[in-house]
């Protein structure tokens, strides 16, 4: 017989026979996985980060499709942009979420904090504050070891030598939140990044009484309520000795700044001012 | 998509080897030797680039559950004429690839871009994308070769570069492979993470 | 060959710098600051607010809680204020704070010194008087007494042990108590083993007390039931899982308490404190501290009220000598270092160790060599090197699964370890981690 | 883009029609390179004779003797004839005993048994050792080669067991089973050689003419 | 008043160091160094030497320039990986191959890994096996003991052919496979007694099995390593080699001979024992060195290497992370006995 | 070829990762975990004892009669590559985890070369069926041994600081090659 012919005839009964078994065993054993949640993971940045709370880019997918509302869910890396293009796979809507930014809030630098012990355990900030209050007087304030510099993927915040203090770096950070949960003093927020990066906040946790806070650092927060009660907007309040500012609410008119008797907050990426050149350069060091 | 590219995008940035390390079997088989690597790229990248053509022009009326099977048919015909023809005409490059040469039928790349690339594309896109895939993957097996011969035998395709007593005979051998392709990607690496 | 522990064990310098120093019994200090937590449990509830006169011995903060006990005022005089104060660990902790005025003992304290050897108290009414006492254990990890006492249902006792080991380096403040007052114990053991009704008491004593093995030996011929076993000296024979092990040579399985095994131990400081309370119904508020260390110059055995400032006590041993380093409440390898030496003694100080600066810095850490020293060292059998890693490198489930939740904190593997390494310190972190992971779970 | 369902027929329908596509391509290349194929491996055979017996000028494939020696080993002589004169017999032998198992060579011998030349043909020897003997046994140094020799007058084994055969440095084992597999070509062709004169009337075996 | 240092506890040190442990592994091979200085005389000390110098300088180059961190070489694992390659290889070898085999050790074995502690094969027998394979030649020329004094520099042919010759185990597995019996090749061969002092062709450090035993005393004693590796390795190739030798010894040698010979002595010693490659619980130290004897003795049997040691070292290292996951140390209170009341 | 023999070789002297480089892929790609590892296994046990057995009929009772023998790779790969997606699909209803633990290298089995090339290997060294089944049993157990210790290494390697550049693909083809570096210690056992 001719090869060709009975090439012809063999390959093709076996891809019959393969098809027909394919067929049925399918048919059988069918399983239904939701289509869109590769789709919605294809969108996604394959970052694996866990910012947004999900074990992996795959389980956030998976919980996109499966949620409602999926205005609640934000993927740090991507952003607005990635979850609208998710949004868009799955026909739900989502408000642009501001762009968020994390900030540290402690200015207890060596000069504003005299060291009163010193540290010699293992490095790492979560232990030495499960051990005790840290070597200043101020036991709320940061420790200097790091634990948000290592939790952090994308490199956006070391640690500045002179200060002993971390910095976030603005151009990398993707407001993962990463360093937010490695933190054991709740010293790092995401606060909203503000037009051009700017922002007014109080860069302190202290909430011992205000005579205590000063006696242990020179930049720390005395709860006096003087911005409480300067701030227009009431985007200020005092609790527990200690102010906050409300990024809701803050037009960043930055009266606050001025009337804090002991520099506690800060404003940065605002072009400089003339009357109060003093605050000036504390807000650069934050500010790089 | 600009087309330049999706050509080169091949040799670099998405290079089979050296970053999605797929086809690593024939990349670590047929690699003691320069001309072994080169050959066995460039079969690759005929099968590749025929295969990538076939599947980009018939994606449509393939049905899903006998997705792969066709796709596989339609690279094993290209690999058995690969096959027939190098054994006919060059018989002992044929001899010196051995068992490798049936198995780019399952080399990673080939299956991975007609699934990833050519059944998503055109027709002209699918076939640069191939002939970039394929050269990449070429130069890659390449290289790989090179440093073997040159560091296991003293030889570079073949010509002597410093006499063979003081070669690492290692690198002509399996661990060799492993070790000479790991330092490479290290470097490899290194040079991206500068670039 | 003595009897020991079966796994692992390390063997400090021992350092007994205050053995055989006689107690000395510290004026009463001029403030008081007596903290409410010092006890595992709930912190009690103070009874007194500022203004308040106390008399020595009066209770002025109520057990909170079945895991709980009372605090009595060690000193007589005038609550000055109820506030947040720095504790040891820097961290700001409730106390009382009292200004002396005279010593006045509350009235029902029987202070005579006479030895009082009949046990009027029934089984229940012990129990009650070391609850009302305030008694925790005094050999460091503060746990109510009359908790061990009362045996939960279904459950046997069938031995007392009694904690006479004093295996930490430096500290002799049990082994001074077991030489001045070995009939008190006595007597009070005989206490402790008619409130859970058993028969047999087991006094553990490290052979490095062979004076204190020889005293009590001789005393306890005349009570019944009661043996002394010197035990080989090898740092964590005072562990109570461990002594349990060296003394009936039973294991307490993961997770377990004593009582599981039939077993209850006490500290001898816990057992005179339970003298004094049952047979002089005097109230837990004073006990024995070492102050010792290398560079100080009167190493002693100080009785001391609770509440006294460190210092004090530091003065009293001839002052802080030159380039302190470090100043540790309690013994080398358990005890904490302290962040102020203005922090008073609790019930649970044992010692203060002053270091001097040329040994109170860790030597540089350096990669595990894998040498497995620590795994030989661990008490427990536990893999301290895996731990450290899982801990740091935050794998809860593999920690859980390598039984971190046993470590019992001895630090004989940070001890050993050639390359440094701070292994207990990433252990007991990930210890509370995984801790609050399974009281999660559970919930 | 209408994606085909995958419902029964179409999936039958399509995987056949690419398999008789590509069966029909198939067949036709292999036609087309059957041919050259065939001469090609010819051609390997013939290149491998000429090499160890040179001058023949009949075709000793179709000869060939299929041949089994006494350590149970297959092995293929092709008698070698100039205008029908046997001039020499190309032996394909084998032994187990090489550092990795097989060696095949391809050993050429004159009538009398003298060594013309020979030829590895397979090994699985170390690169840089064993695989030396391709040209260790024809180098003129030492006492090195085998050329010219004969298994019988001369002892064909290495110097280390007391023959006259320099070995390959640190490749005794390889040497040993090379000079074994000559040995094992010699022995059959002695023991056979009656077979091997008069098999030049006998029809050519199938194995003789193109797999 | 300074300020006072707080630290979690314990607050003392036990004063154990890497440094104590490496240098003590170091003074434990003097004596065999010795042994070979007096044996093999100047290619003992040029390929100690060599050995030694460029594994250090080779780490110190390493983490100074290319991984940028701060050099441990003053912690003596590099000399020690050093003193144990140049062990490890005959010394005829030329210079320029025992640079490649520290740098292969150092730098592929340990440095790539993160140095000290984190590689999971022991560098000096990677530098080994990898120059074993890479130069089988040179590497199994092997110097004859005393007569190989004083030839390194001036190696010709002649002096080579008259100073070298077959170990104790290449000889044996010749010899089996040329259909001597045993006893006929012993009797070609040192007797036990001069085995036992390093009277034999081998590796530089590996023939003088008494002085390597010294060695061994002196680590048990100073607590540096536990028994449970070396007696395992040793028993169990005695044991298994026994068994064979029993069954046949016309083709088996005896299980005395197998432990003198080759590198059991030097392997389970001071190569199986290497704390980073080695397994963590007791159970699983005499699991790793159970292996090795038997891997050891399939090779040195049925292998085509007469000596195994150096690969059943190796091949042992690749099953320590599964054998440290699943073999765990005894645990406290895991084995109850049910009390009864 | 006894048996015995037959199994040697195959799991440790021609270990079909460390000496015969096929199988790379998954080799590297899912030896991440030892659990993984152990799936995969089991995985390709199945699938190549199956798909030698099918395409040794297929060999034996299609291509020689025919004459087809240039067949061989097109019809075996056809054979394997339905073969596996039947089993992905029986596995995804069957036993989801596994399914969701094998993830993307289910599929991929079908490129896997070991399949294939256990195929060819039989056929070209002309085993007998109850031999090739042993053959393809033993060399999928070789497959199995090199990844679940390779597994181990890399499971452990997690818990080091390996160089940052080295970190990933690198170190896991160095741990490769010292495997394979070690394995050829047993060289020769058959
Ligand atoms: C929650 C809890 C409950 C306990 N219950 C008992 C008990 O019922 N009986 C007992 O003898 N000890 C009991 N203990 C005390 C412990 O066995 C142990 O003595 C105490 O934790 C201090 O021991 P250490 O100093 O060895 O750490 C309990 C401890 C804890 C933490
Ligand atoms: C590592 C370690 C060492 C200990 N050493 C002693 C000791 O030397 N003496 C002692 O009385 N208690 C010691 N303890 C406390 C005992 O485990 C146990 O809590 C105590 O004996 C119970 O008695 P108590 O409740 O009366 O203190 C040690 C605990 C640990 C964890
Ligand atoms: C990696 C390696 C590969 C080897 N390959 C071969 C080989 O292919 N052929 C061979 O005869 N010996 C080979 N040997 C050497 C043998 O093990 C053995 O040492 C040698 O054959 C002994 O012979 P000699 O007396 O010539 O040194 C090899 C050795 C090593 C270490
Ligand atoms: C008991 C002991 C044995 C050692 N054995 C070796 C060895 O065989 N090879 C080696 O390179 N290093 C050895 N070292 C040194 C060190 O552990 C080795 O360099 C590490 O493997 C490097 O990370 C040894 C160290 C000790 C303490
Ligand atoms: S700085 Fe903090 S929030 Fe920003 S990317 Fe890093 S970890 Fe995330
Ligand atoms: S901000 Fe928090 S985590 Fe970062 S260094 Fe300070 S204490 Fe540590
Ligand atoms: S501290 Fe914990 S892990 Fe360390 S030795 Fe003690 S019990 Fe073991
Ligand atoms: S003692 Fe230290 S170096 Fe040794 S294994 Fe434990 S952690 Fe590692
Ligand atoms: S190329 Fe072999 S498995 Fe991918």
């Amino acid at each position: 017989m001719n090869v060709v012919l009975i090439t012809i005839i063999t390959l093709g009964a076996l891809g019959a026979v393969a098809a027909i078994i394919l067929y049925f065993v399918a048919q059988k054993f069918k399983v239904f996985e939701d289509p869109r949640i590769d789709q919605v993971e294809e969108v996604l940045p394959a970052a694996n980060c866990g910012g947004c709370g999900f074990p992996g880019c795959r389980a956030f997918a998976e919980a996109m499709v499966k949620a409602d509302d999926i205005s609640t869910m934000n993927c740090p890396v991507g952003g607005a942009e990635v979850m609208a293009k998710a949004a868009a796979v799955l026909g739900k809507e989502v408000e642009a979420a501001a762009p968020k930014l994390a900030v540290v809030k402690c200015n207890g630098t060596c000069e504003n904090r005299p060291r009163l012990t010193t540290y010699d355990g293992a490095s790492t900030c979560a232990i030495a504050a499960s051990l005790y209050g840290g070597e200043t007087g101020c036991s709320y304030g940061c420790y200097g070891l790091g634990d948000c510099v290592e939790a952090c993927t994308f490199d956006a915040i070391y640690m500045d030598e002179e200060t002993g203090l971390p910095v976030v770096d603005e151009e990398k950070c993707v407001a993962c939140g990463a360093c937010v949960s490695a933190c054991p003093k709740n010293i790092i927020e995401l606060r909203k990044q503000g037009p051009k990066g700017r922002r007014v906040f109080v860069s302190c946790v202290n909430k011992d009484k205000g005579a205590v806070a000063r006696k242990v650092c020179s930049a720390a927060c005395i709860g006096c309520k003087k911005c409480e009660k300067e701030c227009p907007f009431g985007a200020i309040t005092v609790v527990n000795n200690l102010a906050y500012i409300d990024d809701s609410k803050c037009k960043l008119c930055r009266k606050c700044v001025v009337v804090c008797p002991t520099n506690a907050i800060h404003e940065v990426n605002f072009p400089p001012r003339k009357p109060k050149p003093a605050i000036e350069s504390t807000e650069k060091k934050s500010a790089e | 998509m600009n087309q330049w590219k999706n050509f080169s995008k091949g040799f670099f940035k998405e290079n089979a080897v050296f970053t999605l390390l797929l086809g690593m079997c024939p990349t670590l088989g047929v690699t003691s030797s320069a001309i072994n690597g080169l050959g066995m790229g460039l079969a690759t990248t005929f099968v590749l680039v025929m295969s990538n053509l076939v599947v980009a022009l018939i994606k449509d009326f393939i049905p899903d559950k006998v997705r792969i099977p066709s796709f596989i048919v339609v690279i094993a015909t290209f690999v058995t004429i690969v096959e027939m023809i190098m054994q006919a005409y060059l018989p002992s490059l044929f001899d010196a690839l051995g068992l490798f040469i049936p198995l780019i039928v399952v080399n990673c790349v080939v299956l991975g871009r007609a699934e990833a690339f050519a059944s998503k594309n055109s027709p002209v896109s699918s076939i640069i994308d191939g002939l970039g895939m394929g050269l990449g993957f070429a130069m890659a097996l390449t290289i790989l070769g090179s440093v073997r011969e040159l560091l296991g035998s003293g030889k570079l395709f073949g010509n002597v570069i410093y006499p063979d007593q003081y070669g690492m005979l290692v690198f002509v051998l399996a661990p060799g492979a492993f070790i000479a392709l790991g330092y490479l990607i290290a470097f490899i690496n290194r040079v991206k993470e500068k670039a | 060959m003595l009897k020991t522990f079966s796994l692992g064990g390390v063997h400090p310098a021992e350092n007994k710098l205050s053995a055989g120093q006689k107690i000395e019994v510290l004026p009463v200090p001029e403030q008081v600051s007596v903290p409410i937590a010092q006890h595992i449990g709930a912190p009690s509830e103070p009874l007194v607010k500022k203004g308040d006169t106390v008399k020595v011995g009066q209770l002025i903060a109520k057990s909170a809680g079945f895991v709980s006990a009372n605090i009595h005022s060690p000193v007589s005089g005038i609550v000055q204020k109820i506030d947040d104060v720095l504790d040891a660990s820097g961290y700001k902790r409730k106390a009382i704070i009292i200004k002396t005025e005279g010593d006045e003992w509350d009235e029902s304290i029987d202070r005579s010194p006479a030895l009082n050897k009949t046990i009027v108290a029934s089984p229940e009414e012990i129990v009650k008087k070391v609850g009302a006492a305030g008694i925790v254990g005094l050999g460091g990890a503060t746990f109510p007494a009359h908790v061990k006492l009362s045996v939960p249902p279904g459950k046997k006792c069938d031995v007392l042990i009694l904690n006479g080991v004093e295996c930490e380096p430096y500290l002799t403040s049990d082994h001074q108590l077991m030489m001045e007052k070995g009939e008190e114990i006595m007597v009070g053991t005989q206490i402790l083993m008619k409130g859970l009704g058993v028969d047999r008491a087991i006094i553990g004593i490290e052979n490095n007390k062979k004076d204190a093995i020889e005293h009590l030996t001789n005393l306890a011929k005349d009570y019944s039931g009661i043996e002394i076993q010197p035990l080989k000296v090898q740092y964590p024979q005072g562990g109570e899982k461990q002594l349990i092990d060296a003394c009936i040579g039973r294991q307490i399985p993961s997770g377990k308490l004593p009582i599981e095994v039939g077993a209850v131990v006490q500290n001898v400081g816990t057992t005179f404190a339970v003298y004094e309370a049952v047979q002089k119904n005097k109230p837990l508020f004073e006990r024995v501290v070492t102050v010792t260390g290398k560079s100080v110059s009167k190493p002693s055995n100080f009785l001391t009220r609770v509440g006294t400032p460190i210092s004090t006590l530091i003065e009293a041993a001839g002052g802080l000598p030159e380039g302190t380093g470090k100043v540790i409440g309690g013994g080398p390898m358990m005890g904490k270092a302290l962040s102020s030496i203005e922090v008073p003694v609790t019930k649970g100080s044992s010692g203060v160790l002053v270091v001097p600066e040329a040994e109170s810095k860790r030597s540089e850490v350096q990669n595990c060599i894998r040498c497995s020293k620590c795994v030989s060292a661990c008490p427990m059998g536990l893999s301290p090197y895996l731990l450290m890693t899982l801990s740091n490198k935050a794998m809860w489930d593999r920690a859980e699964e390598g039984k971190i939740m046993d470590c019992i904190e001895c630090g004989s593997c940070s001890f050993t370890c050639p390359s440094s390494r701070p292994l207990l310190d990433y252990i007991r972190f990930g210890k509370g981690k995984v801790g609050q992971i399974i009281r999660g779970r559970n919930k | 883009m209408a994606k085909t369902e995958s419902t029964l027929k179409n999936m039958v329908l399509t995987l056949l029609v690419i398999t008789v596509i590509a069966g029909a391509s198939l067949g036709f290349v292999y036609k087309l390179t059957k041919e050259p194929i065939a001469l090609a491996k010819l051609n390997k055979q013939q290149t491998a004779i000429k090499e160890v017996v040179p001058g023949f000028n009949n075709n000793p494939g179709e000869e060939v003797l299929e041949l089994t020696s006494k350590e149970g080993f297959n092995i293929k002589v092709f008698p070698a004839r100039k205008d029908g004169e046997l001039i020499g017999v190309a032996i394909e032998t084998m032994t187990n005993t090489g550092f990795g198992g097989d060696v095949k060579i391809m050993v050429g011998l004159k009538p009398d048994g003298t060594i013309i030349n020979y030829q590895v043909l397979e090994h699985k020897e170390t690169p840089g050792l064993g695989t030396k003997m391709d040209v260790w046994f024809k180098t003129d140094k030492g006492h090195q080669s085998v050329l010219g020799k004969h298994p019988e007058k001369n002892n064909l084994t290495v110097s280390k067991d007391g023959g006259e055969v320099d070995a390959i440095t640190a490749a005794t084992i390889s040497s040993r089973a090379f000079l074994k597999a000559v040995r094992v070509a010699y022995d059959t062709y002695t023991e056979n050689s009656g077979k091997i004169a008069s098999a030049q009337n006998s029809q050519p075996t199938a194995e003789g003419g193109v797999q | 008043m300074n300020t006072l240092t707080v630290s979690p506890s314990p607050h003392v040190h036990g004063g154990d160091s890497v440094k104590k442990n490496m240098y003590g592994v170091v003074i434990a091979l003097l004596p065999a160094l010795a042994a070979s200085l007096y044996y093999f005389g100047i290619g003992a000390l040029v390929v100690t030497l060599t050995s030694v110098v460029s594994c250090v300088l080779f780490e110190w180059l390493i983490q100074k320039y290319l991984l940028r961190v701060p050099t441990t070489v003053s912690d003596g694992s590099a000399i020690l990986t050093g003193l144990l390659l140049a062990f490890n290889m005959p010394t005829y070898l030329p210079i320029w191959i025992i640079i490649i085999g520290s740098l292969v050790a150092i730098g592929i074995g340990k440095m790539s890994f993160g140095g000290l502690g984190n590689n999971p094969f022991n560098p000096a027998l990677v530098g080994r096996v990898f120059l074993l394979i890479s130069f089988p030649v040179q590497m199994t020329l092997w110097p004859k003991p005393f007569e190989s004094r004083f030839s390194y520099f001036n190696l010709t042919p002649d002096i080579l052919d008259a100073t070298t010759g077959a170990t104790p185990l290449a000889a044996m597995k010749e010899g089996i496979a040329n259909g001597e019996t045993v006893s006929q090749i012993m009797d070609k061969l040192p007797s036990f007694n001069e085995m036992f002092f390093g009277l034999m062709g081998g590796s530089a450090g590996e023939v003088a099995a008494g002085m390597l035993l010294i060695g061994l005393v002196y680590l048990l004693l100073k607590k540096i390593i536990t028994w449970h590796i070396p007696v395992s390795v040793i028993g169990s190739i005695f044991i298994f080699t026994g068994i064979l030798h029993v069954v046949d010894p016309l083709v088996y040698a005896s299980p005395v001979f197998h432990i003198l010979t080759g590198g059991v002595m030097l392997g389970a010693i001071f190569m199986a024992t290497d704390y980073v490659s080695s397994p963590m619980s007791n159970k699983g130290m005499i699991l790793y060195g159970v292996g090795i004897g038997v891997i050891t003795v399939l090779i040195r049997v049925f292998g085509s290497y007469p000596e195994g040691v150096s690969f059943a070292i190796l091949i042992m290292n690749g099953f320590v992370p599964l054998i440290d996951r699943y073999i765990k140390p005894k645990r406290f209170g895991e084995s109850v006995k049910p009390l009864k009341a | 070829m006894s048996y015995i023999l037959i199994v040697i070789s195959a799991i440790f002297v021609n270990n079909i990762v460390l000496s015969q480089f096929l199988g790379i892929c998954p080799f590297l790609g899912v030896s991440k975990k030892i659990s993984t590892g152990v799936g995969m296994t089991g995985a390709v046990t199945f699938v190549m004892v199956i798909a030698t057995i099918v395409t040794y009929l297929v060999q034996k009772l299609v291509l020689d009669p025919f004459g087809l023998a240039y067949l061989q790779t097109i019809s075996f790969i056809l054979v394997i590559a339905a073969l596996v997606q039947l089993v992905e699909i029986i596995l995804k209803k069957v036993s989801p985890p596994l399914y969701q633990a094998l993830g993307v290298f289910l599929p991929l089995i079908t490129t896997n070369c070991t399949i294939l090339g256990v195929a060819i290997m039989t056929i070209q060294k002309d085993l007998n069926l109850v031999e090739a089944v042993v053959f393809s049993a033993s060399t999928a157990v070789g497959f199995g041994l090199a990844l679940i210790t390779f597994a181990g290494i890399r499971e452990q390697l997690e818990l080091v600081d390996v160089p940052k550049g080295m970190r990933g693909t690198p170190i896991a083809l160095i741990v490769a090659g010292l495997l394979a570096l070690a394995f050829m210690g047993f060289a020769g056992l058959v």
